[in-house]
């Protein structure tokens, strides 16, 4: 039947490494006229991929691991009142001049200015304002809250780190590419930059494109137009490649993403936490994961962050209608109609939504799919009255995760538990107690929690064979080329 | 020697009824030969025939048309058209491209490619040719009705042709610009044209042709030379035609106007004014003729008493009152009061509309009348203007041209009007039932006091039924006066206009 | 005394006509745009903002002042000819112009071919109106009409592109030049916009030919030996231009703004796809800027087409109906 | 030749007829559900599933047996509403021209500042303000009226100097009998032609606002097209069918119409 992928997607190619020289053109969703060089102004992925090989961090993630990119520590008070930051030495600017402290203290105050389309939301945790050039490389940064783990959120969070001085749209980064030619929506060329601290990159030129339209994206590479393609559409993958020179890739399990749906548990009927568990038993993770995803992925046990560290990989729920009618009626919503809402923010939301419509029908619950266009979608006020929200979350630190949640009124779980323990995995400095913390925050999520994650989606791209070193640092729709070439 | 034309046989039907029924004849190369026949009897559609060419609804059952060795029908030879006949139809109004300025239309009728620098040149000779001005850069829209036939003519003989079929070439004519065109054919046919001309005015073509063919009800009845058909009909229908009876004696009606026009200035856009101070009154039962040269602002007129041309000066009356110029402002009793048979009966009625519907609109709008009597009423107007009744349901299109025509007056005198203002009604019709028309709007005129003005270029007509005349020359009234006095019966018809037109 | 001069005040009098709809247009869609769902700012923050944010932002942004005075202030502005700052902070004239350029260029190559094709094509279906052509014409163009413009892109592509490999799949226009520079990447596009315009006109002009051909003075000419080609040149076109120009114009007007699919499907850089997303994500002065130059671009257009049926009727033009 | 068109023209009914018999039964002969999956996503047809599934494991031929008749009552209504108001505007305006100057700029300017607005942001200030089927309905049909509007008055133009509406003027016919019976009838070809491609239009614009979130059935024959094209390759049925649909309406009802054009004779020219 149709439903077999046509081949399977292999792992990003692992078994070659790029060779020194030659253009890598690729293909990413664009956001049009309003992409932008800034890196706090651009959000769409080829502005993200970008400013990641522009611009770098304090932090990265290697995996889910922190690694050290600009800053070599962030070492936090005892109380997590404060941190100090020591700063990487040797580092140069594009344009020549010398990386300092200065710079990285002008750019905390840069990214948190509100007037940034993308303000950082660090400002939430650090007082920028109050931060302190130590020395060249030194800063002592004070904190709003406790902190334990402040290199956690500097990775976690965009935190480019821009030249003091020099408007951010220049473009003047420290990162392996320095951008040669832009245009919105259309093209960035990118040279390679042959100071780089980290050593000079593979391809001598980097050539990214935008597209808006995911088969658009396809057809580039398919036609030889370009050489590589992320978050290709299932449909896409499962057509196939029509040449012996390309392959699909999958960014294997980091970089899946969470999909499901957040339960409203501040009203009736998903306040009680049994007709929370009869919609996780109610649904068909397998068929969903099938249908949606085309099977492009794995169920999910309905925690979110799936591949970052200290996630619960618990096993998911069997279906089991039986026990979910019981439920329903327990807390006596047979038959009642609740809304979900939804719009096609990411490919598949509308389907699930669907989908899932038909599967709860079968324990007695009646979901309307209320489906809005995709600018009002995270209109808090329908958000509150909605009673159920489709939802995606890709392999983000649970802190960022569960935070994000909790941020909508409607949407964290209203339970002290679950608040305390989020609160201690934030301020404390102890691994072994933030450890700790995350898994007490995961039993309840499981336990009573209002999150139906039900599927891990793979991330797939479209790449000729001889690209080599694609990483995925975070999220996999938009990878690392700093370390990439052709092989 | 084999003629040039030769029909044989020839039958058109439309519906199951016969239009042209075995109809046979000859014509030799410079040859000239006239069709007459009563309005409907086929003359038509037998010229069509000849030029390979069946009118929708119209479809040919037996017989032959072979002109030059080559068959017309079922599918015309190329070359047969324009190159061998040259044609002009019954109804310039509806002939003319209208999107083409007439010296572009003129132009391709020479069917060659004229240098630009003489083009002009060339146009104008073609116009002059039949007693026009240049009028290359107008569009035909923008012509009178005499203007528009000549240009026809013009067109038809710019390429030189054998034969010329001509359809009632001269029914919009005066008698200056019919003996000019009547001369230039006459010299075609001495050159060698052969000349086949449908007309009922027998007397102006006795210079020119050789033979007349006479038809009735699709029959060819009568075909001899010239002089045997007019002095000696044998066939009744001949005997008819030929017996011209219309005389009405012309009396003096006196009492008030009904309608009384004063001072109008007229014109069309930015050009020169057409009419200047022209004033007119006719009273009930009175009938007053206008008669001018073709070009002259007859029609012009004519629209303008109507309501439908905005004059720039001038005063109007209707039974005393004053009757607005713009036709929306008039009330439907004074819009009933006055109404306007115009000049080109193609245009006036809708081609997708039965007689049976242009005969009841005036009936439901201006008349209120009960529904039940419509049916009644439609068959009185058309016995009135001597149409059959049968005719009610047919469209426009499967009309003969004087049969539209007389629907046209048939319209507007369902409104039954104080009114009637005539455009050339009776150009289209052969002399026996232009006379019937005549009188039977002399009989209205009796019984009902309805006033006439009757724009005419035929002082014939003016003579017969006019009791005074208004003259118009240059766009002003040069003459006005009892019909009596201005065209003495003594006079013969050339001699009433030059003199007419001379004393002016 | 001269022809022109009642034109001139007719055309006169409507562009300050024109004006005065721009006004009330820019006023209305300022207003409009206000009232629909979705919030600029919580739309491009996403799900990583919290409502606290959002609030803040607005205040910042003066999003939280009335709707008249940010009007007044915007109106003020583009009389210096200033279109104001996009919501990501780029100056609207900037991010505007290459785009606005890049359309006109599509829909003016589109409409390039799609006045001799569909005339040629109108014209010739009612010509043989009933036979093969006609057949072939009228359920050739029924056919595209019924399919939506992106259905034939995508078909396009897929055989053009991906299999045949003759065209490029997607527009790739490099940074810094114009679509000019690599006119293979023009084809699919202006292909794509042509056949569902040509479709369309064809079948407009179809009919209005259609009716002329049973007009009277057609079977005069017939009669009178005039060639088919005389007559269709001379009577035929003419008497479809009128409606037909109607057609072409508001089809040319349209694809500027609205071939927002094709430019979708080709990643190409015009404006069709700009003004969809600013509308979606609330950038309000990039879709006033958008507004007001499509209208001011559409309304001359009208005027342009009112006068091609004065210019293009006999009667209207010697009639002084201006 | 003759016989072949005569074939053509009853073949063109009776697909019309099947089409429409289709839409109007569909629902109750529809062996599922609309939205209940059968099977798995994008599966090739079968006995199961006649014309196979959709892109959630849907039956594509009950959603198009379901889908049929809201893209009748929405599409339809949206394409007929247009050109009527269009048409009646531009034909008044044409008329107004020779008597009521003040009408023309007063019925053509509201409509040029219609066309003057995109069409999408149209479509969307309409339905926030109406978020229903009448709403959109509204919607599609304004845009689409400027447009309806132009082809009527250019069209209109050329035959409304004639005598014989002069005449119906001068006896002082309603503003009914001038459009509908003088003028309508010399232009009704071009108006039918533009009528058939608002429908189409309308179908597609109508699939668009489904995506906007203001979808007014769940298997609407437009949205069936918009949600098979990511997975055409994979299961053309889905796409096909819908595509086939949309057109046999297009072409039967244009084929018909064409007929209807030709027969009475004393309605259309
Ligand atoms: N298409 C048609 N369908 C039905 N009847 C028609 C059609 N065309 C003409 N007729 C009828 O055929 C007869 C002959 O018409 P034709 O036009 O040949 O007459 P005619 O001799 O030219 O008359 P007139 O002098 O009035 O022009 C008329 O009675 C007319 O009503
Ligand atoms: N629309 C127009 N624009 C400009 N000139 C016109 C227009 N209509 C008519 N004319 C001119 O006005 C003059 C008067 O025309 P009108 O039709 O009144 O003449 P007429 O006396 O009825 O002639 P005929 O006997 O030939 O019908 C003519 O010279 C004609 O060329
Ligand atoms: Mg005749
Ligand atoms: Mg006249």
């Amino acid at each position: 039947s149709s439903a077999e992928p046509a081949a399977a997607p292999v792992r990003a190619g692992a078994a070659i490494t790029p060779r020194t020289g030659g253009t890598l053109r690729a293909v990413f969703t664009g956001g049009g006229a309003t992409e932008s060089l800034d890196p706090f102004a651009g959000g769409s992925p080829v502005d993200l991929v970008r400013h990641d090989v522009v611009f770098d961090s304090l932090f990265t993630f290697r995996g889910n691991e922190l690694a050290p990119a600009l800053a070599e520590s962030a070492v936090p008070a005892a109380n997590g009142r404060s941190f100090l930051l020591k700063l990487r030495e040797g580092v140069v600017w594009h344009d020549g001049s010398k990386f300092t402290a200065r710079d990285v203290l002008a750019s905390f105050q840069y990214m948190s200015a509100p007037q940034r389309p993308y303000p950082s939301e660090l400002s939430a945790y650090f007082d920028f304002s109050a931060a302190k050039v130590v020395d060249e490389l030194t800063l002592s940064v004070p904190t709003r809250q406790a902190v334990g783990d402040p290199a956690l959120l500097l990775a976690a969070f965009p935190a480019k780190i821009v030249k003091s001085g020099v408007t951010a749209t220049k473009a003047i980064g420290t990162g392996p590419y320095r951008v040669e030619a832009f245009a919105a929506g259309r093209e960035t060329r990118l040279k390679k930059f042959e100071q780089y601290w980290n050593g000079p990159a593979y391809a001598d030129e980097i050539v990214l494109t935008s597209l808006t339209d995911p088969q658009a994206k396809v057809n580039a590479v398919l036609t030889g137009q370009s050489d590589y393609t992320a978050d290709i559409p299932y449909t896409s993958a499962k057509t196939g490649a029509n040449s012996n020179d390309l392959e699909i890739r999958t960014a294997g399990d980091l970089g899946r993403v969470g999909f499901g749906f957040v339960l409203n548990a501040t009203k009736a009927p998903f306040r009680d936490p049994r007709a929370r568990k009869a919609v996780r038993l109610g649904i068909d993770r397998q068929a969903l994961v099938d249908s949606v995803l085309l099977g492009y992925g794995r169920p999910g046990n309905d925690l979110f962050g799936a591949g970052s560290k200290y996630f619960d990989a618990r096993e998911p729920l069997a279906r089991n209608v039986d026990e979910a009618r019981k439920l329903v009626r327990a807390a006596g919503i047979e038959g009642a109609t609740v809304t979900f809402r939804t719009a096609e923010y990411e490919i598949g939301y509308n389907a699930s939504t669907q989908l899932v419509a038909e599967q709860l029908k079968d324990i007695g619950l009646t979901v309307k799919a209320d489906v809005v266009g995709v600018p009002e979608f995270f209109d808090v006020k329908a958000l509150g009255q909605t009673d159920g929200i489709v939802f995606s979350i890709g392999a983000i630190p649970l802190l960022v995760a569960y935070t994000r949640l909790a941020a909508y009124p409607t949407l964290g779980l209203p339970d002290n538990q679950l608040r305390a323990a989020v609160s201690t995995a934030l301020a404390s400095t102890d691994e072994k107690q933030r450890q700790r913390a995350w898994v007490s925050v995961q039993t309840v999520m499981a336990d009573r929690g209002n999150t139906v994650v039900w599927g891990l989606a793979d991330t797939l791209s479209l790449a000729r064979k001889n690209v080599a070193g694609v990483e995925v640092r975070g999220q996999a729709k938009y990878p690392y080329l700093g370390k990439a070439g052709l092989a | 020697m084999t003629p040039l034309l030769q029909a044989t046989d020839l039958t058109l039907v439309a519906g199951a009824r016969p239009i042209v029924e075995r109809v046979s004849f000859a014509l030799a190369a410079g040859e000239a030969v006239a069709i007459t026949g009563a309005s409907g009897s086929g003359k038509t559609s037998l010229a069509m025939a000849i030029l390979g060419h069946l009118r929708e609804g119209v479809t040919h059952t037996g017989g032959s048309v072979v002109v030059d060795g080559l068959a017309s029908l079922p599918v015309p030879p190329p070359g047969l058209r324009g190159g061998l006949i040259g044609y002009v139809g019954q109804d310039p109004g509806s002939s003319l491209n209208p999107y083409a300025r007439i010296g572009k239309t003129l132009l391709q009728a020479t069917g060659r490619r004229v240098a630009r620098r003489e083009r002009a040149g060339v146009v104008a000779a073609l116009l002059d040719r039949v007693g026009l001005p240049d009028l290359g850069t107008r569009y035909p829209h923008q012509l009178s009705g005499g203007q528009q036939q000549r240009v026809v003519m013009a067109a038809a003989l710019a390429r030189d042709p054998r034969l010329l079929v001509l359809d009632e070439p001269t029914t919009a004519l005066d008698l200056v610009a019919k003996a000019e065109v009547v001369a230039e054919l006459r010299r075609r046919s001495v050159e060698g044209v052969a000349l086949l001309w449908i007309t009922h005015d027998l007397g102006s073509v006795r210079s020119v042709v050789d033979r007349v063919i006479v038809m009735d009800g699709g029959r060819v009845v009568e075909d001899g030379p010239v002089a045997d058909v007019l002095d000696r009909p044998v066939s009744s229908a001949a005997k008819h035609l030929l017996t011209s009876a219309c005389t009405t004696a012309s009396t003096t009606v006196t009492g008030p106007p009904v309608l009384r026009a004063a001072g109008i200035v007229a014109a069309y856009g930015r050009h020169a004014p057409v009419l200047t101070d022209v004033g007119l009154d006719v009273r009930a039962g009175e009938c007053l003729a206008v008669l001018g040269a073709s070009g002259v602002g007859k029609s012009t007129l004519a629209r303008t008493l109507a309501g439908l041309h905005r004059p720039s000066a001038g005063t109007l009356m209707l039974q005393g009152e004053s009757l607005a110029w713009d036709i929306h402002r008039r009330s439907r009793a004074q819009r009933a009061a006055v109404q306007l048979v115009g000049q080109n009966p193609a245009e006036a009625l809708h081609p997708r509309q039965t007689v049976r519907t242009a005969l009841e609109r005036p009936l439901v709008r201006l008349r209120a009348l009960p529904q039940s009597e419509y049916a009644g009423e439609v068959k009185l107007l058309l016995d009135a203007v001597r149409l059959p009744a049968e005719l009610a349901d047919r469209l426009p299109g499967e009309l003969s041209g004087g049969q539209r025509q007389r629907v046209a007056l048939a319209r507007a005198l369902a409104a039954r009007p104080e009114v009637i203002v005539c455009d050339e009604i009776t150009s289209a019709l052969d002399t026996v039932t232009q006379s019937d028309v005549l009188r039977m709007l002399t009989e209205l005129r009796a019984e009902l006091g309805l006033a006439i003005v009757l724009i005419t270029h035929d002082p014939e007509v003016a003579a017969t039924v006019s009791d005074r005349l208004l003259v118009l020359t240059g766009g002003r009234v040069t003459r006005t006066g009892p019909t009596a006095e201005l065209l003495p019966p003594s006079e013969s018809p050339e001699q009433r206009v030059r003199h007419l037109l001379a004393n002016s | 005394m001269t022809t022109a001069h009642p034109v001139l005040r007719h055309v006169a009098g409507r562009l300050v006509t024109s004006l005065c709809l721009l006004a009330g247009l820019s006023f209305l869609v300022f207003v409009g745009v206000e009232l629909l769902p979705g919030d600029p700012v919580s739309s491009r923050l996403g799900p990583t903002a919290t409502p606290e944010r959002i609030a803040t932002i607005r205040a910042e942004l003066g999003l939280d002042r009335p709707v008249l005075t940010r009007y007044g202030e915007w109106l003020g502005g583009v009389l210096h000819g200033d279109l104001g700052t996009s919501s990501i902070g780029q100056p609207v004239t900037t991010l505007l112009s290459s785009r606005i350029g890049n359309s006109a260029l599509l829909a003016g190559l589109a409409i390039a071919f799609l006045v001799p094709l569909s005339l040629g094509f109108g014209v010739l279906a009612a010509w043989r109106r009933g036979r093969t052509a006609d057949r072939v014409i009228s359920s050739g163009s029924l056919l595209l009409v019924s399919l939506p413009e992106f259905v034939v892109a995508g078909f396009l592509v897929l055989v053009l592109a991906v299999t045949l490999r003759l065209l490029p799949a997607v527009s790739l226009v490099p940074a810094g030049s114009s679509p000019l520079a690599r006119p293979s990447v023009l084809v699919l596009p202006v292909l794509s916009l042509l056949l569902v315009g040509l479709a369309y006109a064809t079948r407009v002009i179809r009919a209005a030919a259609a009716t002329t051909l049973r007009a009277p003075y057609i079977e005069f000419l017939r009669l009178s030996g005039r060639s088919e080609a005389e007559v269709i040149r001379t009577a035929v076109v003419p008497s479809v231009l009128p409606v037909a120009v109607q057609v072409w114009l508001l089809t040319g007007v349209s694809m500027v703004g609205g071939a927002v699919l094709v430019e979708k499907v080709f990643g190409y850089p015009g404006i069709g796809e700009l003004l969809v997303t600013s509308v979606q994500t609330g950038d309000l002065p990039v879709v006033q800027a958008l507004v007001l130059i499509l209208g001011a671009a559409t309304l001359t257009v009208l005027v342009l087409a009112d006068l091609a049926i004065i210019a293009l009727t006999p009667r209207l033009r010697t009639g002084g109906a201006a | 030749m003759k016989r072949l068109r005569g074939w053509a023209v009853t073949g063109g009914w009776t697909v019309f007829a099947v089409v429409l018999v289709v839409i109007l039964v569909g629902p109750m002969i529809a062996p599922h559900t609309a939205t209940h999956p059968v099977g798995p996503p994008f599966s090739l047809p079968s006995g199961n599933a006649l014309l196979g599934t959709d892109h959630l494991g849907r039956d594509v031929l009950s959603r198009l047996l379901h889908g049929g008749r809201p893209l009748l009552v929405t599409s339809l209504a949206a394409a007929l509403g247009g050109t009527l108001a269009g048409t009646l505007a531009g034909l008044l305006a044409a008329l107004a021209s020779s008597g009521r100057r003040w009408l023309e700029p007063v019925l053509m300017r509201p409509l040029d500042a219609i066309a003057a607005v995109p069409p999408i942001l149209l479509l969307l200030l309409c339905l926030t303000v109406m978020p229903n089927r009448t709403g959109l309905i509204l919607a599609v049909a304004i845009t689409s009226a400027p447009l309806s509007a132009r082809v009527a008055r250019a069209a209109a133009a050329q035959v409304t100097g004639r005598a014989h509406v002069e005449n119906a003027i001068a006896r002082g016919e309603s503003w009914t009998w001038l459009l509908g019976r003088e003028i309508l009838p010399l232009v009704a070809g071009p108006l039918l032609a533009d009528l058939g491609v608002r429908f189409v239009a309308a179908v597609y614009l109508v699939a668009a606002a489904g995506f906007l979130g203001l979808s007014t059935s769940d298997s609407d024959w437009g949205l069936l097209i918009v949600e098979a094209l990511p997975g055409a390759a994979l299961q053309p049925w889905a796409l096909l069918m819908p595509v086939a649909g949309v057109a046999l309406l297009a072409v039967a009802a244009n084929l018909s119409s064409d007929r209807l054009a030709h027969r009475s004779r004393g309605l259309l020219a």
